[in-house]
């Protein structure tokens, strides 16, 4: 079919330092087969996870996006909507939506669709993933077709980037909701620059180009199937033996792989990522001094020599050199002696250190080898178990571990690291609550300049550094692997925006 | 996996006739000596067992402590490191060698709960039949239509995953096949004139079950526990693929070509180490049962 | 032909005393009727024999007597006892006084233990202390010719059928049974051997006292071990009488077809008379009337019809057909009668030493 | 009267399958319940809170006993309803119905491929039983026995897939699109899981076959002057296949089983991958659908097995037609 | 080779005329567990033109494995030396190709069971018929006409609906009959009956045999009859040849070994066999011992340890006959004297 050339567009893809990636102006046409990692239970946006390990791409397909976040800068870009600003430091927002957006059923995108939408996340018992991030929201009202108004239960200055990280960036059309989830399966209605032609669960679904996006002449994509690997491996493969054009990625050896392969790798700095975490509510990790032993105890780049090849990007601070808020307070310091020091006093108390790693099933390596580290200590002994992901509400909800991997990384580190280690945070898998830290990471939150959140992150790095709930282990590897795909770009989980992609010929 | 009775009987529901006498006495072609095959069979299976039971004292490098680094190539200088490291560091020979405990020792074990839970079974329904087969096949029917791997995941998920929770659930699981076979050899020799000659001396229902028939029926159940010991190897391994294998450091044949499948391209030691030792233990296995089914097993066939 | 009927059948003193036994097996394919109605007696000493072709129902009767098989109905009793009703408890009791052999006498011999234990085995059932049973057991052995140190330890596969039948023997007379059923006890084996085990039974039935009943197909194995015998087709009884005078003189169509068909040793005259025509009919659904009436070259339109109850033809000969070869005509009046009676007298007495008189008393 | 009989027997098996069904599902109900877990913490994720897991509960219904919440789920299946998961809100019916043809078409080209190497196998066998030929070949079915389809599958995938590029990696290709190509997603997912069984094929059929050229109507076949082959084929095979039937019955469950395996590694939408996930996220209406849909297989298998072996075995016609 | 065969027998002035099978130190080995089995050892005879030979001896004695060394059907592990020649024809050797090409049209056979030897899985008519089409290169319909006439031949009532039946369906006379007729079907020269009427009924046995003995003498074919039970081929063959231990012991015409039998061996057998004229409770005559162990046969007279004429020279002895009257022969150190009488009558016959 004739190439359709169409005019530079705004995208800022990074890609193209590798032979295989597509430079130039993006062609029309084509079907592109990508591979995700974890399907969907279900297509209603508010159980689809806006992670990048989670079904982020399928959500931006078919829903489209409100706001995206700078891949770089971290700082926000309207799609669908033209403007989410406060004027009170973050007590009030206003949502304004650009005109004449419309579902692909023909109703219309307008405040009131997005007030049922995030009035619906709200909801406990829908079992989303943004849940908290729609319970921040007090109230809203609806000013106009265009314009939302949002009250938020307490300052929060930068919710934004809360609303591109969650399922609140993605609005379907309350018409079709209503009608049960069984049917919004079959026919989920959004404005996104897909639709779904079918779904076979386990196997593929398939999206089309929808015809009346606003943002024409995007897609580029005739369509996009989307298939899914819980295997990094096939999913690596997959993409060499030219079985997929595009794969989402959070395994590093797969990452490296890939570039291997001369496949295009394009991924976000980003700052945390996968910490071992101590559970400090119960023993022995109530006791810092445990805590210490272990953190000095563990060699990270063993960890990742052994677990991902030491292909890992590893880092002893929470922020990457890149970002504005670095600083050099090393978390976590590898020191033999001093290790097998505290384990002997804690002995010597009569609090030998004794726990049991909770491995799900992708942690099971990791758990491996931490325990094989720690086998070559005395008065240590770790135990395993491994836990179904089915548990993993559970888990963590009850707190029931003495130690598990989990993650925390961050574009912008909030609201990442306050959820993570704020003693007020639900999500706070450590269960550390201290008021410096406390006060350091609301100071975050609020502060509104560079200066002044690098100073509080420097306290939270501190803080951290001295309490040892949790563990730097390596970055989160937040790639898309493609080849001969041209547009890729991230939005702020780090995932693709489908509109923008097209394929090479 | 095997068969389990012939299939004359299950259509018939009755053994087949002994062999009428007078006629040409067959010599059966099938009965080579040992062979070569089986030597080496037999060597491999003393080789493992012995080094399993002997892992505690050969001078062997614990298996969950790493000795070096990761992914060293086999090294002559140490007998830890014969077969290089894994990707923690531990040595494979010693992994290889604690991983053959756990696969024999679940294997030995919920094959003999098998064996032993399956034989009675099919001994009592088989000599008794009535209500007793009624019930003894309609629960073999039942654990047969149970697609095995389902029952393993499913007892996986609710006792966590350990060396018990395994001997248990493969155990369950070789029961049925057990139960057959056992009742077929018991209906086949309960139709037996010996056995006739017993009652007729008098003997109770148990003496002729386990005096007269039992010795009969052992040995060719027997003869089929290393195919069944083989298909719980296996089946341990495709648990730990699916995940639910024991939980680490142990070391398990299965978790370990589970573990480094990934690795097949980069570090294809990590692999077929562990499965070369699936395959030759399964394979032995499967030529020593052959072997003594074809010395014992004559009964059903004939 | 082949009927029912108690004409034949000799009262009280018989040790074993089968009444209208019938044998059915229930089968996918229907009821096969093995045994049908079929009363005989056998008097203390004396050997029964028991002939038919294949599938008429011996063996079926040779177990149903020893309850070692299925029967349907009937009454059986030996020494008085009702066996179709004993318990299984007084049963393993009687056992000991009945004892069974079989035919494939190997296959009779649990394959996995020695000689020594199959003789002893019923003796340790009986609890009979070990010495005890080891010393009995290779008195037996001795008994019928097998040397015990050589065959004490052998295991079945290690005998010849000779040698196997012999255990066999051993086992059922190491318990001093009163009755001994041997179902063909020599038909698997060559002539030779079949020699040695019959003197081998002919010499133990007086040492030890035996009642026999003696199935067999070979009409000439029959004839040289019984007093009387009885000629069975298809699960009914068609002849009974004294065995010579059976051979000699057949009064029923089937038993001289029978005799016809065994073949002589002698090139010039293989067989005497006519072979006899048709298959023998299927026991699932056997024939209305007499039995035999769809082979039998003398049968009429009757035979088809009723079934011929057994009655005495000649004297102390007893068959059932409409028309035996003993034309209705030359049935004797009672002083021929009694004069065959004496014809059969002084044979008697010639095998005094061999068994007792069965008519004796 | 012999209609009768077959009617009775008819009614007899299926009321066994009945039974048979009704026991499997009931222990997978329990097995289920007493797992750690309730699809209800799987849906609210993060969110489950002990307070919210019980409301959620109580509005599945899964608070209720176990045994009363199996009644309420026979008395809908007894009316062909299988009932929705509450997880993914399909109805079981449709989920068994979108996974089965891939199920089906892996089970049926494994099933085919192990019996067409299993017999060419077992023919050259048996036809020089003792020679090198056979020990070469038996010893070769022993070493697909040794090969379960988790070693299989990656070797495989790494060897076919990606250094040939002949097969793709993973993924299904449905049938409506193109047969060539959902071949080539289908043969190496069966081929893994089909090794196994072409030894257990195999072994059968030549231990059989050996018998059955050992009777005397094959000496009576030969002393007719038939050439080998001809004997082989129109004498020895079909009496010799009986086990084989009842065999290839008994290996439906343990295909479902390895299907699991084999739809794991290839990423294939098939009923065994669908099982495992819905272990694993407590989706006991799933999984009790499923296992009785499979139960009902498996036992129908074995019925047809049993009555194949009227159409192979004449003598057991009249046995089976009962 | 029909040629052949036909013109010797349009030639009657010949001085001998060749036998149709020619056996001459035929030996059959078979490997066991326990070593070679020795079953036939050096064994010679001929079988004439239209002429019925019965072999008879003990179980185990080596009748049914000669019957298979002839034919040419030995188990795997055998070794098969010696020469058979059959009309001329070395068989031993033959490639299997030629061979099936005489298993059927030239030397067929009936087996001892015949429960077994029909395949219960194959109708009847296509194991009628499979022969006649590949030998005689007949139609479906032609052969299935001529199969019917077989069926009627041989005494099989309702033969359209025997065709039809599976081996299951029919009796074991019927089936034997039917094995018969496919054993007929290609018109062969040389019928071998192994053993053809063990497993019947007596009734039934007597049928076979005369049905057996009539084909035999319509056709003008040769037979060999084998069957452990001696007074069943008194009647039914021309010649008899006594098997024991592997080797021949006897031969001569039926009449001879019947009447006259020289071989201590046979005349004990004889003596052996109950006979319905038998005396009541009286003693068989019995061999003692049993047979030597095929694989290790005793050198010498194989009868030697169970003979009570037994003296030295019974361990010289070979495999060869010595001929004690006309077409008799025997393998005996000391045999029976002859009655007179009864020996001019044996070579009388014996010229027929
Ligand atoms: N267990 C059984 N089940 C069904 N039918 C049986 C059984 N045993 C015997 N029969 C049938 O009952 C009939 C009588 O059998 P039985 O064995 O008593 O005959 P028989 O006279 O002893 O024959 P043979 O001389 O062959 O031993 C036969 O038709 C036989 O097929
Ligand atoms: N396939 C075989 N392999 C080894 N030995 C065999 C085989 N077949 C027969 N024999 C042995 O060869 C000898 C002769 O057996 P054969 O069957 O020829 O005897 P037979 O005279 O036909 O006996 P029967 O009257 O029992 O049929 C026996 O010792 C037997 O054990
Ligand atoms: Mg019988
Ligand atoms: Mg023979």
């Amino acid at each position: 079919c004739a190439a359709l050339l169409l005019a530079a567009c705004e995208s800022e893809s990074t890609a193209g330092s590798d032979g295989s990636a597509a430079s130039g102006s993006p062609v029309a046409g084509g079907t592109l087969r990508a591979v995700e990692i974890s399907e969907p239970r279900n297509l209603d946006p508010a159980l689809l996870q806006n992670t990048l390990q989670g079904t982020a791409l399928l959500g931006n397909a078919l829903y489209g996006n409100l706001m995206v976040s700078d891949e770089k800068t971290g700082a926000l870009q309207y799609r669908m909507a033209t403007d989410f600003s406060t004027k009170d430091g973050g007590k009030t927002f206003t949502l304004k939506l650009k005109d004449g957006l419309k579902f692909s059923d023909g109703t219309a995108l307008d405040a009131a669709a997005v007030k049922y939408n995030w009035d619906r996340l709200k909801d406990p018992k829908l079992g989303s993933d943004s849940q908290p991030y729609a319970s921040v929201v007090k109230s809203t009202k609806v000013v106009d077709a265009t314009t939302l108004e949002v009250t938020l239960t307490m300052a929060t200055p930068l919710y934004g980037e809360q609303v591109v990280l969650s399922a609140m960036n993605w609005i379907a059309s309350p018409a079709a909701l209503k009608k049960g989830e069984s049917s919004f399966d079959a026919h989920p209605v959004g404005a996104g620059p897909f639709t779904l032609k079918s779904w076979t669960r386990g196997g593929a679904l398939d999206l089309v180009k929808n015809t009346s996006y606003y943002d024409a002449p995007k897609p580029y994509l005739d369509g996009i199937t989307l298939t899914t690997s819980t295997d990094p491996q096939q999913r690596v493969n997959s993409l060499t033996s030219g079985g997929a054009d595009l794969g989402v990625e959070t395994d590093w050896e797969a990452v490296a792989k890939a570039k291997a392969a001369g496949l295009t790798v394009e991924t976000v700095p980003s700052g945390g990522g996968r910490f071992l975490t101590l559970n400090t509510l119960r023993a022995p990790f109530k006791d810092v001094k445990a805590r210490q032993a272990v953190s000095e105890a563990i060699d990270t780049d063993a960890l990742n020599a052994a677990v991902y090849e030491g292909k890992a990007e590893t880092a002893s601070g929470l922020f990457p050199k890149a970002s504005p808020y670095y600083n050099d307070v090393a978390l976590h310091t590898y020191n033999k002696q001093a290790a097998q020091k505290l384990f002997d006093e804690l002995a010597a108390d009569g609090k030998p250190v004794s726990f049991t790693f909770t491995a799900f099933p992708t942690d099971k390596a990791l758990a491996e080898a931490v325990q094989a580290q720690l086998s070559a200590y005395d008065n240590v002994t770790v135990k395993i178990q491994t836990v179904d992901w089915s548990e993993s509400g559970k888990v963590f909800g009850q707190k029931q571990y003495d130690m598990l991997l989990s993650t925390a990384f961050f574009l912008d580190p909030e609201p990442a690291l306050s959820s993570a280690f704020s003693g007020k945070s639900p999500r706070n898998a450590t269960g550390i609550a201290d008021p410096q830290l406390d006060a350091a990471l609301a100071k975050g939150s609020s502060a509104t300049t560079d200066e002044e959140r690098a100073a509080a992150y420097r306290t939270v790095s501190e803080r951290l550094a001295a309490l040892d709930p949790a563990i730097l282990v390596a970055r989160t590897a937040q790639a898309t692997v493609t080849k001969k795909v041209g547009g890729v770009v991230l939005d702020g989980s780090g995932s693709p925006l489908p509109a923008d992609l097209w394929l090479a010929k | 996996m095997t068969t389990t009775d012939t299939a004359a009987e299950r259509a018939t529901g009755q053994p087949r006739p002994p062999v009428a006498p007078g006629r040409l006495p067959r010599v059966t072609l099938d009965r080579r000596g040992t062979s070569a095959l089986v030597r080496l069979s037999q060597g491999w299976l003393v080789l493992i067992v012995a080094l399993a039971v002997l892992a505690p004292v050969l001078p062997l490098a614990s298996y969950a402590i790493p000795i070096g680094a990761p992914h060293t190539a086999p090294d002559l200088g140490s007998f830890s490191t014969l077969l290089g490291t894994d990707g923690l560091g531990r040595s494979m020979l010693s992994r290889v060698v604690y991983g053959a405990r756990v696969s024999l020792v679940v294997g030995a074990a919920a094959c003999l709960i098998a064996f032993v839970v399956g034989t009675v079974l099919g001994l009592l329904a088989g000599y008794f039949g009535r209500w007793i087969d009624s019930v003894v096949v309609l629960v073999s029917d039942v654990m047969l239509a149970f697609p095995g791997l389902v029952l393993l995941l499913a007892l996986a998920s609710i006792f966590s995953p350990s060396v018990k929770t395994l001997i248990l659930g493969m155990g369950v699981m070789g029961v049925p096949q057990f139960v057959r076979l056992a009742r077929a050899h018991t209906l086949s020799w309960s139709a037996r004139e010996f056995v006739r000659a017993a009652k007729g001396l008098g003997a109770n229902p148990f003496r002729i079950l386990f005096r007269e028939i039992l010795p009969n029926v052992l040995p060719p159940l027997a003869s089929y526990m290393p195919i069944v010991l083989s298909h719980i190897v296996v089946a341990e391994g495709s648990l730990s693929f699916l995940g639910l294998g024991i939980p680490p450091p142990r070391p398990s044949w299965g978790g370990m070509v589970s573990a480094a499948k990934d690795s097949i391209a980069d570090q294809p030691m990590l692999v077929f180490v562990p499965a070369l030792a699936i395959f030759f233990t399964v394979f032995a296995l499967n030529q020593i049962g052959d072997h003594l089914r074809s010395r014992f097993d004559r009964t059903v066939e004939q | 032909m082949a009927g029912s009927g108690t004409a034949h059948l000799r009262g009280e003193d018989a040790l074993l005393s089968v009444r209208n036994l019938v044998v059915e097996y229930h089968t996918d394919a229907g009821t096969v009727q093995a045994v049908s109605d079929v009363s005989f007696d056998v008097l203390p000493g004396e050997t029964l024999g028991i002939v038919g072709e294949s599938g008429c129902g011996k063996s079926s009767m040779g177990r149903a007597v020893l309850r070692l098989g299925g029967m349907t109905s009937g009454e059986i009793s030996c020494a008085g006892e009702r066996i179709d009703r004993a318990d299984e408890k007084t049963m393993r009791a009687l056992r000991r006084d009945m004892q069974m052999i079989f035919q494939n006498a190997l296959g009779s011999l649990n394959p996995r233990r020695h000689v020594k234990e199959i003789v002893a085995e019923g003796l340790a059932i009986d609890g009979v202390p070990k010495a005890e049973r080891d010393r009995r057991a290779t008195d037996m052995l001795e008994e019928v010719g097998l040397t015990p140190e050589r065959f004490s330890d052998m295991l079945p596969r290690q005998l010849s059928g000779g040698q196997a039948q012999r255990v066999a023997i051993a086992r059922a007379l190491a318990l001093r049974p009163k009755l001994l059923v041997c179902d063909e006890p020599v038909s698997a084996l060559d002539v030779s051997v079949q020699a040695q085990i019959l003197n081998l039974m002919e010499k133990l039935k007086p040492e030890f006292d035996l009642t026999v009943v003696f199935i067999a197909h070979d009409l000439a194995v029959v004839r040289s071990v019984s007093d009387r015998v009885l000629v069975m087709y298809l699960g009914k009884v068609c002849e009974f009488g004294d065995s010579v005078e059976v051979y000699d003189n057949p009064v029923h169509p089937y038993t001289r077809a029978l005799l016809e068909s065994v073949p002589l040793p002698d090139p010039d005259r293989p067989f005497t008379g006519s072979p006899l025509e048709g298959d023998v009919p299927s026991p699932l659904a056997p024939p209305t009337g007499c039995r035999f009436s769809g082979r039998c070259p003398a049968a009429q339109e009757r035979c088809a019809r009723s079934e011929p109850e057994i009655r005495e033809v000649l004297p102390g000969r007893f068959a059932a057909c409409h028309y035996p070869l003993a034309a209705a005509a030359d049935l004797p009046d009672p002083d021929a009668r009694a004069a065959a009676a004496d014809r059969r007298e002084p044979q008697g007495r010639e095998h005094e030493p061999t068994g007792r008189r069965p008519e004796g008393a | 009267m012999k209609r009768n009989r077959t009617a009775l027997a008819v009614v007899r098996k299926t009321g066994r399958g009945v039974l048979v069904m009704l026991l499997v599902t009931l222990a997978i109900v329990v097995l289920m319940a007493s797992a750690p877990g309730s699809v209800a913490e799987v849906i609210l994720g993060q969110n489950a809170t002990k307070a919210n897991v019980a409301a959620l509960n109580k509005e599945l219904g899964v608070d209720k006993p176990v045994f009363e919440q199996y009644t309420q789920w026979l008395s809908h299946a007894l009316r062909g309803d299988l009932g929705t998961s509450p997880l993914t809100h399909q109805s079981v019916t449709t989920a068994i119905a979108e996974r089965l043809p891939v199920t089906l078409e892996l089970t049926v080209l494994a099933v085919l491929m192990a019996l067409v190497l299993a017999v060419v196998f077992a023919v050259a066998c048996a036809s020089w039983p003792g020679s090198p030929l056979d020990r070469a070949l038996t010893a070769v079915s022993s070493v697909f026995l040794s090969v379960p389809a988790f070693i299989a599958g990656p070797v495989l995938i790494y060897f076919l897939s990606v250094r040939l590029g002949w097969f793709p990696v993973m993924g299904w290709t449905p049938i409506g699109a193109g047969f060539g190509e959902n071949l080539r997603a289908a043969i190496m997912p069966s081929l893994s899981i089909a090794l196994v069984e072409i030894a257990a094929f195999h072994r059968l059929l030549r231990t059989d076959l050996i018998g059955t050229l050992g009777e005397d109507f094959i000496g009576a076949a030969r002393a007719r002057g038939m050439s080998r082959a001809y004997v082989m084929f129109r004498h020895a095979f079909r009496p010799s296949s009986l086990s084989l039937v009842t065999m290839v019955g008994l290996s439906i469950g343990r295909l479902v089983g390895a299907t699991a395996v084999a739809e794991t590694l290839f990423s294939l939408p098939g009923l065994g991958q669908l099982l495992i996930t819905s272990i694993g996220s407590r989706d006991v209406v799933m999984v009790q659908g499923m296992v009785a849909f499979t139960g009902i297989v498996c036992v129908a298998v074995n019925t047809l097995a049993d009555i194949g072996y009227g159409v192979v075995d004449p003598r057991v016609r009249r046995v089976a037609a009962a | 080779m029909t040629e052949q065969s036909s013109s010797e027998q349009k030639d009657p002035r010949a001085v001998k005329p060749e036998p149709l099978l020619h056996v001459t130190h035929l030996r059959a080995y078979l490997s066991s567990r326990h070593g070679v089995v020795k079953a036939v050892d050096d064994v010679s005879f001929e079988v004439g033109h239209g002429e019925a030979m019965g072999l008879v001896g003990e179980s185990g004695s080596g009748k049914s494995v000669m019957s298979r060394a002839i034919m040419g059907l030995m188990p795997r592990r055998s070794d098969r030396t010696g020469s058979v020649l059959f009309k001329g024809r070395e068989l031993i050797g033959l490639p299997r190709k030629e061979m099936s090409e005489i298993w059927g049209p030239q030397i067929s056979m009936v087996f001892q069971d015949p429960g077994r030897s029909l395949n219960p899985v194959v109708p009847v008519e296509r194991q009628l018929t499979e022969g006649m089409r590949r030998h005689l290169g007949l139609g479906r319909s032609e052969a299935r006409g001529r199969a019917l006439q077989l069926l009627r031949e041989v005494g099989v009532s309702d033969p359209e609906r025997r065709l039809r039946n599976y081996p299951h369906e029919m009796s074991g006379g019927m089936c034997q009959r039917v094995m018969i007729a496919a054993a007929l079907a290609c018109e062969p020269d040389l019928l071998i009956a192994d053993e053809p009427t063990t497993a019947l009924d007596v009734t039934i046995q007597r049928q076979i045999l005369d049905l057996l003995r009539r084909v035999q003498r319509e056709r003008n074919m040769s037979m060999i009859l084998i069957s452990h039970n001696l007074p069943l081929v008194a009647g039914r063959t021309d010649r008899t040849a006594v098997m024991y231990a592997g080797r021949l012991a006897e031969t001569g015409s039926t009449r001879q070994v019947f009447e006259s039998p020289r071989h201590r061996y046979t005349a004990a057998l004889l003596a052996a066999t109950p006979t319905i004229t038998h005396e009541r409770h009286s003693p068989f005559r019995l061999i003692p011992g049993t047979l030597p162990n095929p694989v290790k046969p005793p050198a010498g007279c194989r009868f030697a340890a169970r003979c009570d004429h037994f003296h030295g020279p019974c361990h010289e002895l070979g495999p060869d006959m010595t001929p004690v009257a006309a077409g008799h022969h025997v393998a005996c150190a000391d045999p029976v004297p002859a009655p007179a009488a009864v020996g001019a009558r044996g070579g009388e016959h014996d010229g027929r």
